[in-house]
């Protein structure tokens, strides 16, 4: 019986180790994995490789484990925003270190680490300081870069529904990163809105096939006190 | 000197932005483009995180955490309008299915040079987001900034000297002065606001701007 | 105003010249645009190179062009199966050109050529004779194919659901190929069950954005006699 | 010689089949495995046409002509199922998703390369579908077939005489005579069949054939 269905966040990152990479899903609070986010830093899991579109805000989400010290890469490609601050201090501090990588790059690198290509020739970035050291080529008289698989050791993915198996359907642009990164990682883990019933999905709505997710987790059914 | 608001300037682009135009618009600025968008126009706005056919901003109280645009405003879906993960939003736009894209810019260059994400001065490392892929990818790339600099220095000019967004990519430029299009020649002036004069304008630009042509 | 809906299926192919590539959706009898392939058929259009991963069987679809004589080159995954008799009887004569790629090498590479990526590097054929001539290369110890993108001047797709944009929703796995088709063509045009108004297909079961699709033809609306 | 029939080597590598899988069954022979899965195990089928969670064959009259697997038989969906398109297919194949794909073959060598798609007596160019993204996919790739071919020839031979699907990718194949896994030494005996010993198979066998392990 395939049931992945777990009844607490705690229990849904208690196996990630400190050293872990670790994706996150989410584009600024949209889609993004609050509650896994908050129950992994309670844990206090150290040195992890943080690989996310941002780097959070405020004293949330990824910028909570900035703050906590438990950080130690982050690769992503808008680091900064209105209210960055716990990025912008652990980096001018020396202690995170950041791969920025443009949008569409990171989202396919992360993509294609989940459909087992080896690597893959994009022209975005071709000629700029972001392609420095890598190997490019000149293809039909337009620029490349040659880009590679970037997996994860765990994603964190936030989603509307699931059921058992571990299908998620998404709100709106909720989307995002998660279903690459749902691809990508050697586990995954969402928190959804709502788990319902095996059959109770419209198949032909359902984005990320139960294939690519470990663990489900309702995030009404538990609370991770603050 | 003539010079246009940054509001006048948002409506000049909307001028050139065909009825049934798919369009990316970056984030601050270019994102004005759409208040002076013709109503008697379709224009399908694209939105990196996931988004085509993104509609107004969402009317207060009726916000969904999850319905932003790519700046995270609160944005609405027009009928019509669907969502996708972002690879394949990337793929929309790398794949140059986007007729426009309309973005700021530190420095634009003669030979379509963009440089609109870092400067030689930054304190910490600067975001990049989707600008990159916006630059190379859209069939057309708009640029919309202040002719010069704060301080007064040149934005248009022969060789870019902050970092580059992308090589060879800028189709037209539009500044508080005037409107320029990247010819294989240089940068040749379209359009002049109010009074000013193409010897007005070269004055406080780097490159060498090439008079409007007749053909 | 955007309106990508067209009156007949005709009128939908007209433009297609002599020589064209040309793409078809479909996997067998599953979301294959048999009208618009009828449509093509009785313009007489030749010298085709077609893009699919089948090369039709009996007298019927695909089939039915290399009947007529319309294909110079087939560039598919299966071009055999029970009643390929057509695709046989050409080949056998010399009078059509076959490029086999295996059906995830197929897949991907149209749709790489939908989304600006210049190559990339599969594990799939490497070591074979599906990789001859191919540059290869070993990457963590494992083998890869370099592998180029594969565009269409046309693109002829079949789904269930249409808007005036041009948004696609499909049947099951009537998926297929459609959703990669579309965006790898320079003209993507869409046989569909049943068009909807504006706002009234779900915006979250939209397969193909209506960005990737330049005509619409509703196949009730029409026939073409045969 | 003991000899299984067919169905009783699709029963057979049917119990190798562990509850909780996903698992992809080639055209032919391989279909047949789904027939012998215990009702006690739950198997996610993968369809390489886009479908995961394949159920029955479609009753009579209830055919869907967009719902077939990938030997086009008309199928159903099971509660739990879903779809996607091809290259989402694939992806799911070659990026190690699957837990095992069983396959038909002609041969396979003793380092674990698979020729199951061309012979050297072709008349016809052979079609490949989705064979090769198979054999380099799943995370265990079982052959079924005979031991050897209908003229009595050998199939389990020290080095492919066919052109080939993949390198060094069977994990373990199933015969009418026996079960014997691919090891870095060479093929393993896992079971004989019947009465079958190691002496009897290894007469119609080229490559050498390892006795069963102990550790």
């Amino acid at each position: 019986m395939i049931d992945k269905r777990l009844g607490s966040l705690r229990e849904a990152v208690a196996d990630i180790p400190d050293g872990a990479s670790v994706m996150i899903g989410g584009f600024g609070n949209s889609g993004i994995p609050l509650r896994l986010i908050e129950a992994l830093r309670q844990q206090g899991t150290r040195d992890m490789t943080i690989i996310s579109n941002n780097a959070g805000v405020a004293e949330e989400g990824i910028a909570s484990l900035l703050r906590d010290g438990l950080v130690k890469k982050i690769v992503c490609s808008f680091p900064r925003s209105a209210g960055s601050v716990w990025f912008e201090k652990r980096f001018e501090a020396g202690e995170v270190e950041l791969e920025l990588v443009p949008q569409g790059t990171l989202s396919e690198r992360i993509r294609i680490a989940g459909a087992g290509i080896g690597g893959f020739f994009t022209p975005t970035a071709y000629g700029t300081a972001l392609a420095e050291g890598k190997e490019t080529r000149v293809i039909d008289g337009r620029g490349y870069v040659l880009e590679k698989p970037l997996p994860a050791d765990f994603a964190l993915l936030k989603a509307q529904l699931a059921d058992p198996w571990g299908n998620l359907i998404y709100d709106t642009a909720g989307r995002n990163f998660n279903p690459m990164m749902a691809m990508a990682a050697r586990v995954s883990i969402a928190e959804v809105h709502e788990i319902r019933e095996l059959g109770e999905l419209d198949p032909e709505r359902v984005v990320t096939p139960g294939i690519y997710v470990n663990r489900v987790v309702a995030q009404e059914a538990q609370h991770v006190p603050a | 000197m003539y010079r246009l608001d940054s509001a006048d300037i948002a409506r000049r682009v909307a001028q050139d932005i065909p009825d049934g135009s798919y369009v990316n618009l970056g984030i601050g600025m270019p994102t004005k483009v759409a208040n002076f968008v013709s109503g008697d126009k379709q224009v399908i706005y694209h939105s990196e995180n996931g988004i085509l056919g993104v509609g107004p901003a969402a009317a207060p109280g009726e916000e969904n955490i999850n319905l932003i645009n790519a700046g995270k405003q609160y944005v609405t879906l027009l009928a019509g309008g669907c969502y996708f993960d972002n690879a394949e939003s990337f793929a929309m736009m790398r794949g140059g299915h986007l007729d426009i894209a309309v973005l700021g810019a530190f420095q634009v260059a003669e030979n379509g040079d963009l440089a609109n994400w870092a400067t030689n001065e930054d304190k910490f490392p600067p975001a990049v987001g989707g600008a990159m892929d916006l630059a190379i990818g859209a069939k057309k790339l708009f640029v919309i900034m202040r002719h010069t600099t704060a301080a007064n220095m040149p934005k248009l000019l022969r060789r870019c000297t902050y970092p580059l967004t992308g090589q060879a990519v800028v189709s037209r430029v539009f500044t508080d002065l005037a409107v320029l299009d990247v010819t294989p020649a240089g940068f040749r002036v379209v359009e002049l606001f109010g009074s000013n004069t193409l010897e007005e304008v070269q004055a406080v630009t780097e490159a060498r701007l090439l008079p409007a042509a007749e053909a």
